[in-house]
């Protein structure tokens, strides 16, 4: 159940066999899944690690005295501490658990933003956010009265940097952005950004939905306030998600649900906070997902977060050499240097929901089409949708051809 | 070959008829699916319990354009009572080709759309879109 | 991995063999599981419905137009329909997929809440709340200047109706209440008192984490306008639980949450919403769990809920009836025709912690001790804890007579 | 027999040493158990470097109220500099039993409201309870 330590340098191929439906067909064709931006796909470790728990330990964590009850939550806790040293967290009571990135991302509007943001404050995004990390802080901007500018992005795809800088003397309270972009894939400078905005005195909330599963990810090298992520992104389960917080901010926000396990003392009329992570997670949490997240920390790492980023390298570079080929293909976004696992196009005409549903059934290719929940990014680049393929630990060059195949395909159906 | 892009899908897609809006439409509606982000828009014109004159405006796949300029030439001179009954499966014979269930919506945005118009209008009563329960 | 339709009497000790955790050891000892309250088992058919899944289905759902997600898509709202209809509810968009019962009534709390309590509106709970169902309704109070009052507690445990019909006259906007006590096992008329509420302008709120698992809930019966449950607590997975609103309610209802899939159209500044229930279920959604709860919903509908009940009752007025004749042994609120299948205790002067830790030890049964997340109703009744064993349809008299050995064991030890 | 109810840990819950309170208490702390509800206050009377007096209130289970009688027993007439190394196994090698994880809370409940007295009083720098981490 538990992953062995496995040779740094695995190879894709070998990889593949640890994920069943890898192996299924669709329309008689062998799958090809190359939407992992959108959700990746699970090994034996991470499904196992779950039925196991079902099977052998389920119990409801932190209040039970009695043997499975005091496993349950030993590895539950035991899944927080791999998480927190997967990204370098400080403490493992940064780690808070959450419904996926969005939640994440809520508790922090409502929690930390309610209580900090007034009425004239403002909010830098950019132009290249999901809208998890959009609509929260336009709610909110509502609500508080508050402004929200955007950083614009080139039509390379990269963030306009100096207009950030810009924003930045306005001297916004939080600045929110993508790590990496779900649409052009473009990987943003965060580093340097978040030591801009603490310098012009703002907080700042990274988005990293795309960039934990695919990169090593370090919040205090990044120095980052806030990052929210998703497990089922990383090859971990539906249903869980996380918000890492700086202390001393987790610990000066007020709770955002109430209700068991986030309390201290209950009175009738009035109740006191419990200690982090616990405050911030209220009701029975998602414990077997929790475990099957900290499996599939332990297979990223026996993999090693460095290899990985390689790899998708390595395949976005092949993919975008080949797709480029295919005439009246339209790749949006940066140089393969500066983009993680992610290709957006268009293909002449061929509406990208059409070329999605030809892949799917011509050639068993599954990739994603529309506008990747990203409507202002799309509307910048005068789109209504594009079709996207997006890489994993699993992805190996035969998947690339078969969608460069797919794409000849659907040319010829559309006459093109 | 895939069953899905016949010729004359692809024809309605590239030369969708009855494109644009009228001057004075005396029923009119637009929606777009959320999910994939298709929009579409139709103008009316009835005069004496006929539709006149149809135009609609979008953007989208080629099934849901293609569904929404076949459907304009087919409601066009009918009369509202015979528009109001038509339903799924007019289109879907429109449209010849099997649809999977995720493109449902594309084929039947436009008939969403027109019926909406016609309740806006006063000439048909609201639907309540909840066809999948109970 | 369907269930099969059961024989409708299928006996516990049959259905026993449907849940691998139930032959495990603890300390040596079968494991006798007394604290279903807390979180109920699982049977092969969920665990096997959510592996298979992700061995063969996974894919991010609503948004894909290839085979695998149309087929996730279908599963997840195959079980939206199936949750709709275990609680007879009129249509599935009612039916809206949250964390647990504590995030589904935040929910309502929050997006409710804040339209529609205004300073001095009242909200009515009761003295036997569920800190889920008390500590949201104090943070919506405090930040809205409302008020809360609370429908006393009997020494039987029961609700003290009269002052209800009292409260009522001070016109409250909602009324929120749990169906079935998760200490006291009371079971709370709740058909009269949502007309009762009605006929008084009130919305009503039923906590039905205790009720949905163990009887049969008919929300058009009840005519209730919001219902909140954990999977969990109901053969199914931890990660998801359900609130049931009425629908123009809902519709008229803010989100609560922003985010991917709750949209319909998002500007940079400003965004429209999507239809019911996704308004809701902002961000990727619990995928793997609500297939998982589907499929513990078929497993409890081939049981019959009728059938379960019938079993707890049985069991129940079984086991107080062992327990009542151990020495020193006082069990609180009402007889076993009132109440579902927990027995909240105490024994001499041994604290329920002590009392759950040689329970645990010496015989291997595991029961809940403590507040109970209900700390007002502990002091309600001047306790600090007590020790509580609950059941479900998977429990035998043998559990309970696992239980009576322990409790002596217990006697011998502290000298008692 | 269960190992974990000696008599000596029975005769303590039963008859806990030091229980009460201080008129004057010079070092004051308390704290509760949020998971199981349990909770503990103590006093101390501290006088030329040296614990002279200990009182201590509670409520919980055996293993919580045994361990604050017999760390109050343990500390009376200690040097502050002595009481301020105290530290779990000095608790865990006083109750002599083994305590499960769910219990560790219980059992050293009151060596945390201890050194809380002792740093609210100024006497210790304020611990930071993260011992479970990295
Ligand atoms: C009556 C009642 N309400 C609410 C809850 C909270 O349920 P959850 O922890 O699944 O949110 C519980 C479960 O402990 C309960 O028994
Ligand atoms: C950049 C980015 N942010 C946020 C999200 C939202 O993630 P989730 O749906 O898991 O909440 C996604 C996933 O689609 C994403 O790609």
């Amino acid at each position: 159940m538990t992953t062995v330590q496995q040779p740094a340098t695995r190879s894709a191929d070998d990889i593949r066999g640890d994920f069943p439906i890898l192996s299924r067909l669709v329309h008689g064709k062998p799958l090809v899944y190359l939407d992992s931006t959108a959700s990746s796909q699970k090994p034996v470790a991470v499904i196992e690690a779950m039925s196991q728990y079902y099977e052998t330990t389920h119990a409801n964590v932190h209040r039970g005295v009695y043997e499975i009850s005091e496993e349950a939550t030993a590895k539950m806790e035991r899944a927080r501490v791999k998480v927190a040293r997967f990204i370098n967290a400080r403490q493992s009571k940064q780690v808070i658990f959450t419904r996926n990135t969005t939640e994440s991302i809520n508790l922090v509007a409502y929690s930390w933003g309610y209580a900090n943001i007034k009425a004239g404050d403002l909010i830098v995004l950019t132009g290249m956010e999901h809208h998890s990390n959009l609509v929260p802080w336009q709610m909110l901007a509502q609500r508080a009265g508050a402004r929200l500018e955007f950083v614009p992005v080139t039509d390379d795809g990269l963030l306009q940097l100096d207009v950030y800088e810009q924003l930045l003397q306005q001297q916004p309270r939080l600045v929110a952005f993508t790590h990496m972009s779900n649409v052009l894939g473009t990987v943003n400078p965060a580093q340097e950004m978040i030591a801009q905005a603490h310098a012009a005195g703002a907080l700042v909330l990274l988005d990293a939905a795309q960039s934990v599963p695919h990169m090593p990810v370090d919040v205090q090298a990044l120095d980052v306030d806030f990052l929210c992520f998703s497990a089922h992104k990383m090859l971990g389960p539906t249903g869980i998600g996380v918000l890492y917080g700086k202390r001393d901010l987790l610990e000066a926000m007020p709770p955002f649900m109430g209700g068991g396990d986030m309390i201290r003392t209950v009175g009738l009329r009035e109740s006191t906070w419990n200690d982090l992570p616990w405050k911030f997670e209220a009701g029975t949490p998602a414990i077997a997902e929790a475990i099957g997240l900290g499996a599939a920390v332990d297979y990223l790492n026996a993999i090693g977060m460095e290899n990985a980023r390689q790899h998708e390298q390595n395949i976005t570079a092949y993919a975008m050499e080949q797709v480029q080929q295919v005439p009246g293909l339209i790749i949006y976004g940066p140089g393969a240097a500066r983009r993680g696992g992610v290709i957006s196009f268009t293909l002449g005409d061929i509406h990208p929901h059409d070329l999605a549903s030809i892949l799917d059934q011509e050639v068993g290719v599954a990739i994603r089409a529309g506008h990747h929940c990203a409507q202002p990014l799309m509307e910048r680049f005068g789109l209504a949708a594009t079709a996207r393929a997006s890489f994993y630990v699993y992805t190996i060059t035969d998947d690339v051809d078969m969608l460069v195949k797919g794409l000849h395909k659907a040319l010829e159906i559309f006459k093109l | 070959m895939s069953m899905d892009y016949r010729e004359y899908i692809l024809d309605h897609y590239r030369n969708p008829r009855n494109y644009g809006t009228l001057a004075h439409p005396n029923a009119h509606a637009e929606d777009s699916n959320p999910l994939c982000g298709d929009q579409l828009a139709i103008d009316l014109l009835i005069e004496e319990d006929l539709v006149k004159e149809v135009r609609f405006q979008g953007r989208g796949c080629a099934i849901s354009q293609a569904a929404a300029s076949m459907l304009s030439e087919m409601i066009e001179g009918k009369s509202v009572e015979e528009v109001v009954q038509l339903g799924k499966d007019d289109v879907l014979d429109s449209l010849g080709i099997p649809i999977s269930p995720a493109r449902t919506k594309c084929a039947f945005l436009s008939l969403r759309v027109l019926h909406r118009s016609l309740a806006l209008a006063g000439l048909e009563k609201p639907i309540d879109n909840d066809e999948e329960d109970q």
